[in-house]
């Protein structure tokens, strides 16, 4: 079972480290990305299988006992997650075949891409604060090489804030984690939760620390009033890599707060959970208004993540069975429709020459199939019923209400309702309103497989789940339930230690 | 910085400190040093070398790229995971040989991993600085 | 009976195939399905009256209480005889009415799907269920509203019905979800057997609100009316069909089906039927003001709506039975005049009354129709509409409390409702003839099958009203109220109280109709701003809105990088420092300096060279500055036992110095950006940062007994795992893990400083400063992403 | 000495990020470089700082004497410290070419990826009459 918790970060380390070997040939590195990308979800399936049935798995690197060496464990959230990364990864890896250009291509395109993805793994996988913050590291030094690379000027721009404001976030992240040895003598998360949990650490220092912690991660999940970063620069690279980034990167971000906020820092829930939810309602609002007050519909959208990042904070803040279970389908539901639509408007930028909404238009007549391709996942956003969307809204208020947390329930249909608008104002301005420019032509879609396959597998993803709901949500629920009773997992890690 | 002294000087002082950043490396794991500083100073050495005697010569001199030289690193510092994977099972798990060396004391995968590590830090430290260097021209 | 709900989905997955195989036949062929649900619910009948119910579960989203749990009772029956038997006569209409339109197929696929969905509505048995249904007939109404949808007009108005229904659906799922909770069931059977439950929950109050909304904004109530006339942008089947006959009606579905859980208060009483009066008042008050007959039927069936509302509101036995005989009614003689006025502005080309006259002759079977409908709109004998006019004055001339102003509302509505009829059917047919823009011809035997057979039946229920109430009216309103009820419908009741106000409203409405144009100019100044008030309000909210988004967004991400650090840093020192102070106990003895002299150097060292670094202007020296810092912190790391550290400080800080300078050496030199208020302002934050920095080490330093992992590296570290440098074993071995991941940062760090310097956009070279508005060639956009499109500078400070 | 220390690690937070809310490009990358020695010498610090003694196993000993520096936050550092290096060097370069793409060192004049578009407001006055 060791090896099954390794592949998911071998492989595209393996597939980064081939690729870099073959510097100068492309050919090779579209295969090698191909190779890897099956891989990685194939691998991420196993160790879900393998969770589903046996309980969370635990390996010590090294062979080194925990709590001294690091370990890497995965509990259905890990598993979930890492599935999620793999699939993203091999969407984007295949559009990516037919959207990126030669010379990204050979300076570097796909090793990054692997590493990054080998970041984003690793951090879901592993049982250690500091390795934690290597992960980031990795992730997040591959994020900017990804924004930056081709070296457009706004490419540079965006990049700028994004390394800075991200660079703040890695600081106090390694601040805090020196904090977090200093007060509890340990890295291992696991160790660490029992030793929070039975008074060795002063609760409330525990909770300063739990603050840093949550404003640190606050900043990579996009959180209000964090986020600016985002909105900064997500539209800038190309767009296979601004799909892969909305999908993978601010989760990670959210996984970290899931994690320590149900394992390690639970010894003061009311000050913290509240502020929670407190900042999730203005995370909602502050980014659906930004997205309805945009135009171009890449910064739209990336308004929107922020956004959904408040849903995905919600169900942390309420804190039960319920809300966790809409917490990680919520997370699932939203990778998918949120990468789907970011690939769609890329199809539509090629065909249509634009991203934004005053030069579109006519989309509806002109390319049908194509309306399709956004209507579904738009919706799925927004939450319509029988959508995956809505499974995950019902749940969040489901346990709001069953909480009585009555205000952040409202604000979050509030919400949706301004979802739903600023969806169907893309839709409005882009399918339905004719062509603004009626003598320039759509432009025919080149390597039409290659960027219409994964945009299809998205949105009948997203279907799926909608229609089909009950699995996820089932395994979310007992996903869910591990996190809340934190002893298998401390149990699972701490196996055989002294 | 186009200085006889500088030239004459790096050219002595480059066997020496790559001398000295080969022992850091190998001392690393008993004594202060290691792969991280052992590569240090090796790219400190080149890179001196390369301000006194211009960066084409300074890369002729490594003979190999300094890319290459991350990757074929990052594949050391792999392997020397994936050994103790497939022998013991666990990732990473360190495998010893039996007997002592000189100098370097037992020979292990902790070392080869050292390696890896000294190798990339050469090579990524040399990729940026000649980079930045070249770049200028 | 799953598979009765699904064929409208699997139908509208397959029309627009059907559509281009068949060509004119289609519209035929598709009403089949419709047609063939009507038999199937019509086969149902018997055996509802027989006092059975169908019902079918099937297992969906467990996990959140949601089963596919159907139910065919008689209140089901009577809406899903209506959605499938009008769904058949307007699919075939519609593809009379949009032949040759190349949407057409795309029409028969919103509209089978809104039929599923509306299916869906009025059997499920699961508050969830319906609610998903629900909000799927909100979408394919946004669809066909917005069907053409190159009108700006067309766009405003699917949006605007949208909003207000999906809004008003939103608070409807919290209330259901709260109707959930209290009853302990989403299965609505069984919540109809306790209605207690629901009633005497404390939630009650906040229940009945979100339900109401719901319902209110679905079924166009005051104050949410506004978006049905909006909804006329649709094609005139859609308005035929969502917007008369069955989509409307599904707030008044709904509170029917909730009245015994929810009904019976003082609460629902009182809001009920007063919102359903005002909105019957206004509804017919503003219908006979129209031009547009589209219009005018529009608002005729906000009032219609409003009546149900109200009757249901008085929620008597007879009212009830009302309700739903007026609902019946209703479907008929609206749909039958919004197919008429659909035919008359396919063939004339104007909806506009004013410009319609004298018809009749050119077009006699739609004229007939269009007076049979109108005649049972306007509550004439012996026509179905007179049945119903006659019972819903009844039941508010019953009604237990207030019976009085009940029925005085009840008539005053019903007098417009006569004028509007009049306007509609006797305006465009008789009189003078006036000029069209088409030449006028008899509508086409699919168009006039619809309004021909809806009026028919308007005629023929009039004639057997008994078996209407034994097999539609009886079962339906048993199903209701959840208990047997005796219903009677006869044509002549015989000479009372109902009857003489009958003639007396028809007589009132006539008179309205024949003084309408002197009336106008009075009438204006009667409008109440009932028509734009609301409306208005919208509009100002949805403008408010966007405003509040537009201005939030500018303030927030403002552009200004400094601003966002300085949010972030006043962020973590107010949430930490804030928690520090009232969560911590901030104890334990600070240590006294116990500081030698060169550690005091090297620390004002630091120290200095790090203030330095703030206030030189030269770059060389800041930089220099920096790496006295560097080194000085080697040298702290040398004095306290960290030889390792110490060594890769210093060859690290080397390598960075000259990194520096190879940068920046080509970077411009410093200059002063700020004044000293904005400095000072930013040296109080970075040092409102500081001091929670130095406060935290202080409190932290304070016990540093808590080493636990320690103990293990240094006691194994030779014996397991044979180096004795720990430091140097922890990094190879004890956690090479993270070695590893370093080593990966630092290789990605190279290549992106590979990539930065090698590969740069083309036209940069050229190009001192990019153009502010990309032009972007077809042929460089097929091969590769652009850069991001530079938006005009209109917010710049 | 810890409050000694205590005063740098704050001097080196707070200029660090006194630099960073400058405008200027360069200004920013050398406040980023003192915030991380800020963090570095924070997390020495308050892990407990012991003079001398390294935590070095002597020769034929199988542990080292007390009292010895804890081994564990100075691996850590270590790693902090190269990461944050490879982290420097590729923000430098970002931030030259940033420059040397918009022409401004100034970040104030940074802000083209940032501006938010007008909306109009959807049209509802055509209809009704």
């Amino acid at each position: 079972m060791n090896v099954l918790l390794l592949l998911p970060i071998l492989i595209p380390f393996l597939t980064a480290v081939s690729a870099l070997i073959f510097w100068h040939n492309r050919a090779i590195q579209r295969r090698l990305n191909v190779m890897g990308g099956i891989a990685h979800p194939l691998a991420g399936i196993a160790l879900l299988v393998a969770v589903w049935r046996e309980g969370i798995q635990a390996t010590q690197i090294g062979n080194w006992p925990a709590p001294f060496g690091i370990t890497v464990v995965a509990d259905l959230f890990s598993a979930i997650m890492v599935v999620m990364t793999g699939l993203m990864g091999l969407i984007v890896a295949v559009y990516s075949l037919g959207s990126i250009d030669a010379r990204r291509e050979s300076f570097g395109y796909y090793p990054l891409l692997h590493t990054l993805l080998m970041g984003v793994t690793g951090a879901f996988l592993t049982g250690d604060m500091f390795n934690l913050y290597v992960w980031f590291e990795v992730m997040l030094i591959a994020s900017f090489v990804l924004m930056a690379l081709g070296g457009h000027r706004q490419q540079l721009e965006g990049a700028l804030k994004y390394v800075t404001l991200n660079l703040m976030s890695s600081a106090l992240f390694l601040t805090s984690v020196g904090i977090l040895y200093n007060l509890a003598g340990t890295l291992n998360m696991a160790d660490l939760s029992v030793r929070l949990s039975n008074g060795a650490v002063d609760s409330g220092l525990a909770t300063v620390l739990a603050v840093m912690f949550m404003v640190a991660f606050g900043i990579k999940a996009g959180l209000f009033p964090l986020f600016f970063w985002l909105p900064a620069s997500y539209h800038t690279p190309p767009i296979a890599i601004t799909a892969l980034f909305s999908g993978l990167l601010t989760k990670v971000g959210v996984y970290a707060l899931v994690r320590i906020f149900t394992l390690i820092f639970v010894q003061d829930i009311d000050y913290t959970h509240t502020l929670m939810l407190i900042i999730a309602g203005f995370t909602m609002v502050t980014g659906v208004l930004g997205a309805v007050a945009q135009t171009e519909v890449r910064r739209l959208l990336s308004f929107h993540i922020i956004s959904q990042i408040g849903y995905l904070l919600m169900g942390l803040g309420l804190y039960t069975e319920l809300a966790l279970t809409g917490t990680i389908y919520f997370m699932v539901h939203v990778i998918i429709a949120k990468s789907a639509l970011f690939l769609v408007s890329g199809i539509v930028q090629r065909v249509a020459g634009s991203y934004d909404l005053k030069h579109l238009g006519g989309l509806y007549r002109a390319r049908p199939g194509l309306a399709l391709l956004f209507f579904v996942p738009a919706m799925a956003l927004a939450g319509l019923p029988p959508l995956s969307g809505f499974w995950a809204k019902l749940a969040l208020v489901r346990a709001g209400l069953e909480t009585t947390e009555y205000l952040i329930v409202a604000v979050s249909l509030g919400v949706s309702m301004l979802t739903l608008f600023s969806m169907t104002k893309i839709w409005a301005e882009a399918f339905w309103k004719d062509r603004p420019d009626p003598d320039r032509p759509f432009a025919p879609l080149r390597h039409r497989r290659e960027l219409v396959v994964p945009v299809i597998a998205l949105a009948a993803l997203s279907v799926i789940l909608g229609i089909g709901a009950e699995p996820m949500l089932a395994l979310a629920r007992d996903a869910a339930a591990q996190l809340l009773n934190p002893a298998g997992y401390i149990e699972a890690v701490l196996r055989g230690a002294a | 910085m186009d200085s006889v002294i500088l030239r004459t000087a790096t050219r002595y002082l480059l066997p020496l400190l790559l001398l000295f950043s080969l022992f850091a490396l190998l001392r690393g794991h008993n004594e202060p040093g290691g792969g991280f500083v052992g590569g240090l100073v090796a790219s400190t050495a080149f890179v001196l070398y390369a301000i006194g005697c211009g960066v084409k010569s300074a890369r002729e001199l490594l003979m190999i790229s300094p890319r290459r030289l991350i990757g074929v690193g990052l594949l050391v510092a792999g392997i020397s995971g994936i050994i103790g994977l497939l022998a013991s099972g666990v990732f990473m798990t360190a495998q010893w040989s039996t007997r002592d060396f000189p100098v370097v004391g037992k020979l292990g995968t902790p070392l080869l991993f050292d390696i890896g590590v000294y190798l990339v830090v050469v090579g990524v430290t040399l990729t940026i600085i000649f980079a930045l260097a070249e770049g200028e021209e | 009976m799953i598979g009765a709900v699904l064929a409208g989905f699997i139908a509208a997955l397959f029309a627009p195939w059907i559509h281009r195989a068949a060509r004119g036949w289609a519209g035929w062929l598709i009403a089949l399905v419709p047609a063939g649900l009507t038999l199937y619910f019509g086969a149902h009948l018997e055996r509802l009256a027989g006092g059975e119910t169908f019902s079918a579960v099937y297992a969906w989203v467990s996990s959140l209480g949601t089963d596919l749990a159907f139910r065919l009772d008689g209140l089901g029956a009577l809406f899903a005889l209506i959605i499938s038997g009008v769904g058949a006569l307007v699919i075939i209409y519609g593809g009379g009415y949009l032949k040759g339109d190349p949407q057409l197929g795309r029409f028969y696929a919103y509209v089978l799907m809104f039929m599923g969905a509306m299916l869906g509505v009025v059997l499920a048995d699961n508050l969830i269920t319906l609610f998903v249904f629900w909000e799927l007939t909100s979408i394919s109404s946004y669809l066909l509203i917005g069907f053409y949808h190159s009108e700006a007009d067309s766009r405003a108005s699917a949006l605007q019905a949208l909003l207000v229904t999906g809004t008003g659906g939103l608070a409807m799922l919290a209330g259901l979800v709260l109707l959930g909770q209290a009853t302990g069931t989403y299965t609505i059977s069984e919540m109809v057997t306790q209605p207690q439950a629901a009633q005497s929950s404390s939630l009650y109050g906040a229940i009945l609100v979100l339900v109401l909304l719901g319902a209110f904004t679905k079924s166009a109530q005051f104050p949410f009316h506004f978006w049905l006339p909006g909804a006329m942008a649709a094609p005139t089947p859609v308005s035929a069909y969502l917007h008369s006959a069955t989509m409307v009606k599904a707030g008044i579905y709904l509170l029917a089906r909730l009245s015994p859980v929810l009904g019976g208060t003082d609460a629902w009483q009182i809001s009920v039927t007063a919102v359903g009066g005002v909105t019957m008042v206004l509804g017919a008050y503003v219908a006979w003001r129209q031009v547009d007959l589209k219009r005018i039927l529009a608002y005729s069936t906000v009032s219609a709506l409003g009546m149900l509302v109200f009757l249901l509101g008085i929620g008597t036995e007879y009212a009830v039975k009302a309700a739903l005989t007026v609902l019946l009614a209703h479907s008929l003689y609206k749909g039958t005049l919004f197919l008429v006025a659909g035919a008359l502005d396919h063939e004339t080309g104007t909806r506009d009354v004013t410009r319609l006259g004298g018809l009749w002759r050119a077009m006699p079977w739609t004229g007939t129709a269009a007076l049979l409908g109108a005649a049972s709109m306007a509550g004439l004998p012996p026509l179905f509409g007179f049945i119903s006019k006659e019972v819903f004055y009844k039941a508010a001339y019953d009604a237990p409390d207030l019976a009085g102003p009940l029925t005085a509302a009840a008539v005053t509505g019903s007098v417009f409702m006569v004028t509007a009829a009049a306007l509609v059917s006797l305006k465009p047919f008789f009189g003078a003839r006036l000029e069209t823009p088409k030449h006028p011809h008899e509508a086409p035997p699919s168009m006039l099958l619809g309004p021909v057979v809806l009026a028919g039946l308007g005629v023929l229920f009039a004639f057997v009203p008994s078996w209407v109430a034994e097999y539609g009216i009886r079962t339906a309103v048993e199903a209701t109220l959840n208990h047997a009820a005796e219903i009677e419908l006869e044509l002549w009741p015989g000479l009372n109280v109902v009857l003489l106000l009958s003639l007396l409203t028809v007589a009132a409405g006539l008179a309205v109709y024949a003084l309408r144009v002197p009336l106008q100019p009075w009438a204006d100044r009667v409008d109440l701003g009932a028509r734009v008030g609301p409306e208005r309000g919208y509009r100002v909210l949805l403008g408010g809105m966007l405003w509040t988004a537009d201005r939030q967004t500018r303030i927030l991400q403002n552009g200004y990088l400094r601003v966002y650090l300085m949010t972030i840093v006043l962020t973590t020192v107010a949430l930490t420092g804030y928690t520090l102070l009232t969560r911590a106990d901030i104890e334990g003895v600070w240590r006294l300096p116990d500081a030698r002299f060169y550690e005091i150097v090297v620390v004002a060292l630091i120290v200095v060279a790090a203030i330095v670094v703030t206030q030189v202007q030269s770059r060389l020296a800041a930089v220099l500055a920096l790496a006295t810092v560097g080194y000085g912190v080697s040298l702290l790391y040398i004095m306290f036992g960290a030889p390792d550290l110490a060594m890769t400080q210093f060859s690290i800080e080397t390598l960075t110095v000259v990194l520096f300078v190879l940068v920046i050496y080509r970077l411009p030199r410093f200059a002063t950006l700020t004044n000293r208020a904005a400095r000072l302002r930013d040296a109080l934050i970075a040092a409102s940062a500081g001091v929670l920095m130095t406060s935290l080490v202080l409190i932290l330093t304070a016990d540093t007994s808590r080493r636990h992992v320690t103990t293990f590296f240094s006691e194994n570290s030779v014996l397991l795992a044979k180096g004795r440098n720990i430091v140097n074993v922890i990094l190879v071995d004890f956690r090479a893990f993270d070695t590893l991941g370093e080593i990966i940062v630092l290789s990605v760090a190279a290549a992106g400083v590979y990539a930065l310097m090698r590969l740069r956009p083309e036209r940069e070279r050229r190009e001192a400063l990019p153009e502010t508005r990309a032009t972007v060639e077809l042929s460089a956009m097929a091969e590769a992403d652009p850069p991001a499109e530079p938006q005009a500078a209109d917010s710049g400070r | 000495m810890e409050v000694l220390l205590a005063v740098v690690i704050g001097t080196l937070y707070a200029t660090g990020l006194y630099m960073m809310m400058r405008r200027s490009i360069v200004k920013l990358v050398i406040g980023l470089a003192l915030l991380a020695y800020g963090s570095n010498l924070l997390i020495f610090t308050i892990n407990g700082v012991t003079r001398g003694a390294p935590p070095i196993v002597p020769e034929g000993a199988v542990q080292p004497v007390e009292p010895f520096a804890d081994p564990l936050p100075q691996a850590l550092i270590l790693t902090a410290i190269v990461i944050g290096f490879g982290v420097q060097a590729f923000t430098l370069v970002l931030f030259k070419r940033t420059y040397q793409s918009t022409q401004t060192d100034d970040l104030d004049a940074i802000t083209s990826t940032e501006q938010s578009g007008k909306l109009k407001l959807p049209d509802m006055s055509r209809r009704g009459s």
